[in-house]
């Protein structure tokens, strides 16, 4: 990580030259740059997240496949990124334990491990409003990798967790003290403390040296840069389950521990800021369920009024983004496309007008609906915000 | 991944005992029955002059307004909705003392002493209209401060499938 | 990839502070990094790749899981990396074919996509002789990415494949002007012209902007920075194809257009440079075939008298690298431990001494022998090159 | 990942039709029936000359020895196996010019005329013993040469299975 810049890119960092000064006239006529020890971005590929001071979105129009390059992973944090030095950094597991106990990073790496690749999405995840929307402006906050720790479980085996520990609090290190309280269960179910990301170690924005990771449940339960684990039996009713990541529903009701990730999808091509020609395109996008596999994706590219089903890419994993494709011939008339998913407990995506039927116009979080883009006659591709509608 | 069940060991043997000293350090958490709470109190008096201070700035004169947002209920008619504050949507009192003292002020997180926390909740009660200006906060009665949200609380029961909810 | 570094790491180097200067004594109480443009990776890390002028080896013994973070991904160039413009780019198809045809990147990107995750490795992987030796010095050039591109059988329709073609040159745009022949039937089947690498564009040192890659085969014909494919009815019989990347087999014969990646398995915890304690052990590595999927990984822990089953982690995939793990007690007495892999097709990972009786002392390519560690008394893991044996 | 058989187009339409023109600046490779060779010829003597200048730095003197590799066969009885080189290693003739002229001299790729490459080319199949000093080297007599290695290359005839070959 700290090793000298060693590409063409690299070199015009660190020299002051101007990317442009490097492109050679014919690539065939000079020797290229040697062999580095950390490989680079290419200095055409523009391509970044969208920070405010609290949170920062992944540019899903720009990406391919299901993996989320891990610098471009959206993030969302309370009180900024901690630096944590891994050789001190803990993690105490206490309450109602048999034995209470502290793991070091290495310690939480000498146990059996686990990868999987699966989705975490923030459940604030919606904006709308304007046209000129991308899929990032809209969805941004959510990305996918490969994680690999520890299974809760295991350690839960580890400390002997009591049979009337209900609910754990975990405890993040950050100048938030970030905390959540979370159902035994899922920790027995499938929780991970992880502490590598796609291949390598954590990164500093997604909780280094190590978080805790819920496979389909709302991002702010994943507690990150994870110091703590109390076993209890009721949630402590923090701040992040009752003042925020709880929404308003029917009867001036509010809903708190809705942990699960409703199915949605969305179509990252062509959307905006994407100006497309008409013939044969090639509609793309990302489709996932917290609650277990997508089943089918639908798309419609004449407003809703009739659905075709969409290819999805293997391999469809459980809780995870799936890409969808569907190739269409457009005549270059006026339309709207959108998607939308079905996942493997039978929920169907729904509509705007539906969430709101639903819950009442005071509803926030958890907020999913099909997001439908306007093609224009000129092939200019803009959002459908709900009061255009 | 499954591990062969013959060869799982009851324990890995990896990791230390916590003793409670280091427990202690950590276990900052408040629960809604008062299970955390420090000694000490507070009042509203003397939390008012601290939120002037260390607070106001951020969240306005008297917890209305300010850059991050107002923290008491105010009726405000020019707003489609009353904004969301500790005296309308916050369902534990508790909730209030363990996330002053977890995370605020918000550039100097844990620099507040527990006598403070215990004002400025005590303040912020009583700015709610939640407590009288004579009340005393400490770990007796803050667990029993019934929050005007608390009856609108209500757990999620989706459970998958069709249903739109 | 020209956003100013936002985190505390990027500012250390910007501001030439040493990283460890801005470690805060306690970070919940000091806010952290706002979020930022890209992501950075911890500057406790450093996870970096062994070059030399003509390649670079990715540290397997310190990945997780089985994607490699593509500033990782090893590389194998004959003429160093070459800056090229993506919009200038173009892929010429000519030959044997109804239509010669020129694509921009853009062209390729409007095309019908796929994706799949497949492990890219160079046939030249082997290297012993030292007991102090890593996974990454001994074969660390082989890497896994999620590509995203246009079957090349989909341009091959396009431009009108003619029935006589039967093998196809593909030349790369680097000073090497890298060249290979591969079989029609290659590019029917699988081979995909790509243009994404883990959910972003290609890095420059894996082909940006658009390479070909052939799943399962040797990571050389996956020709990088691919600008001309010429169909024909024999094969060029470049110098990469017969002086280079054939090897010596029994008789005194060279044995060339040898494309499959042989079955292969290393264990990469506990390896060196890694100490370990006694006690429970998950071993860890990875395994892969280049004709199909892995079905099998098999570890010893006493110098291969026994063997048995490791987990698989899911998903398995088709010509893809797949995490095994085989958890182990181990009482602290020296030992050697190895893995070895079958594949789909029944094959099983030979001995070096198998491999040396069947093809001759003077082979070379293609060379995928068990690996065995040696686990002393105190904890350390060496090598066991033959010489030891 | 399938397309629905009833929406796959015939051509999709991207992309745009190669001039003769373009595709020969590009269609620079060389096969083993000679096909791609340009006109002009090279002969041994011219070429030793070009190789003393632009090659023997890399490659030895007389193409042997050299950081970057012998080209020619010799047999040093202090080496276990001969060195591989083009006199005892490579199948075909055409390869030398097609390489030499896509890829060297390595520190300056391209700059070699077709004259240029025809003389190394006549050169190093002279140094290798392959052809005599007064041969001429052209699109005609190139892929005549019969290289002394192609008798030994033979292509990959395994299938997958058990078997270790
Ligand atoms: C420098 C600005 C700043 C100062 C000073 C500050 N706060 Fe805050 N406060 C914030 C921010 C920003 C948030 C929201 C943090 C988040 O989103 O997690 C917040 C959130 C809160 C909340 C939760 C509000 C809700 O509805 O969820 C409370 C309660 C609070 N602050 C109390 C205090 C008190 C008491 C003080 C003084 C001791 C204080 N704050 C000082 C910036 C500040
Ligand atoms: C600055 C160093 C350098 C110079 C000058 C140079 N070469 Fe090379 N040559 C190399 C390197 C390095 C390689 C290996 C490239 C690779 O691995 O792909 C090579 C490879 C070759 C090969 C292939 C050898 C084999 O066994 O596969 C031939 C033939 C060759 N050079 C001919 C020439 C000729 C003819 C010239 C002069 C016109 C020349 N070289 C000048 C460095 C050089
Ligand atoms: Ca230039
Ligand atoms: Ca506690
Ligand atoms: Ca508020
Ligand atoms: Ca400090
Ligand atoms: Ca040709
Ligand atoms: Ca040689
Ligand atoms: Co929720
Ligand atoms: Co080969």
């Amino acid at each position: 990580a700290m090793a000298i810049a060693q590409t063409a890119h690299g070199k015009a960092v660190q020299e002051g030259l101007s990317f442009t000064e490097l492109i050679p006239d014919d690539p065939t006529k000079q020797v290229g740059t040697l062999a580095g020890e950390v490989g680079t971005r290419s200095g055409f590929e523009k391509v970044i997240k969208k920070p405010s001071d609290i949170s920062s979105r992944s540019p899903l129009q720009d990406f391919y496949g299901i993996i989320t390059p891990s610098d471009l992973h959206f993030e969302r944090h309370h009180a900024g990124i901690p630096v944590i030095d891994p050789n001190k950094h803990e993690l105490v597991i206490h309450g109602l334990v048999d034995k209470p106990m502290v793991f070091t990073v290495a310690d939480l790496k000498r146990f059996p491990s686990v990868s999987r690749i699966a989705f975490l999405e923030c459940s604030g995840n919606f904006r709308t409003g304007k046209e000129a929307m991308s899929p990032q402006d809209i969805c941004g906050l959510t990305s996918q990798s490969e994680w690999t720790g520890v299974k809760l479980s295991t350690l839960f085996r580890e400390v002997g967790v009591k049979p009337n520990a209900s609910w754990f609090l975990a405890e993040g290190g950050d100048a938030a003290i970030m905390t959540r309280s979370i159902p035994v269960k899922k920790g027995w179910d499938d929780a991970i403390i992880a502490y590598g990301q796609n291949g390598e170690a954590l990164r500093p924005e997604q909780g280094y040296p190590v978080r805790l990771f819920l496979p389909g449940w709302e991002g702010n339960t994943s507690i990150k840069w994870l110091r703590r684990l109390e076993l209890g039996d009721a949630p402590w009713q923090t701040r992040e389950e009752t003042s925020k990541y709880s929404e308003g529903i029917k009867g001036g009701k509010i809903r708190q521990f809705s942990f699960d990730i409703d199915a949605r999808s969305i179509i990252t091509f062509p959307a905006f800021p994407a100006q497309v020609e008409k013939g044969w395109i090639e509609i793309r996008g990302l489709a996932w369920s917290g609650r277990g596999k997508v089943v089918k994706v639908e798309v419609s590219t004449d407003a809703g009024k009739s659905w075709h089903i969409a290819e999805l890419q293997e391999p469809v994993l459980d809780k995870a983004h799936v890409r969808f494709r569907y190739l269409w011939h457009w005549n270059g008339a006026e339309t709207e496309i959108m998607s939308r998913v079905t996942d493997e407990t039978g929920y169907i995506q729904p509509t705007f007008k539906q969430l709101i039927e639903a819950r009442g116009a005071d509803s926030g979080y958890h907020f999913n609906p099909i997001t439908a883009w306007q093609l224009k006659a000129d092939g200019r591709v803009l959002n459908k915000p709900e009061n255009v509608r | 991944y499954l591990i062969k069940s013959d060869s799982i060991p009851a324990r890995f043997g990896f990791g230390r005992v916590a003793t409670s000293t280091e427990i202690a350090r950590l276990d900052i958490d408040i629960r809604p029955d008062g299970k955390g709470l420090p000694a000490g109190e507070g009042k509203p008096v003397a939390g008012k002059v601290i939120f002037a201070q260390k607070c106001a700035a951020c969240h306005g004169v008297g917890g209305v307004g300010g850059p991050n947002g107002s923290l008491v209920t105010t009726t405000d008619p020019t707003k489609k909705r009353p904004e969301k504050t500790i005296g309308n949507y916050w369902p534990y009192a508790t909730t209030i003392f363990d996330y002053i003292r977890r995370a605020m002020p918000f550039s100097e997180p844990g620099s507040l002493t527990d006598a403070e926390v215990y004002n400025l909740t005590a303040y912020l009660l009583n700015a709610n209209g939640i407590i009288d200006d004579k009340a005393v906060v400490n770990a007796k009665t803050l667990p029993n401060v019934v929050m005007p949200a608390q009856q609108l609380f209500v757990p999620d029961d989706r459970k998958g499938g069709p249903e739109i909810k």
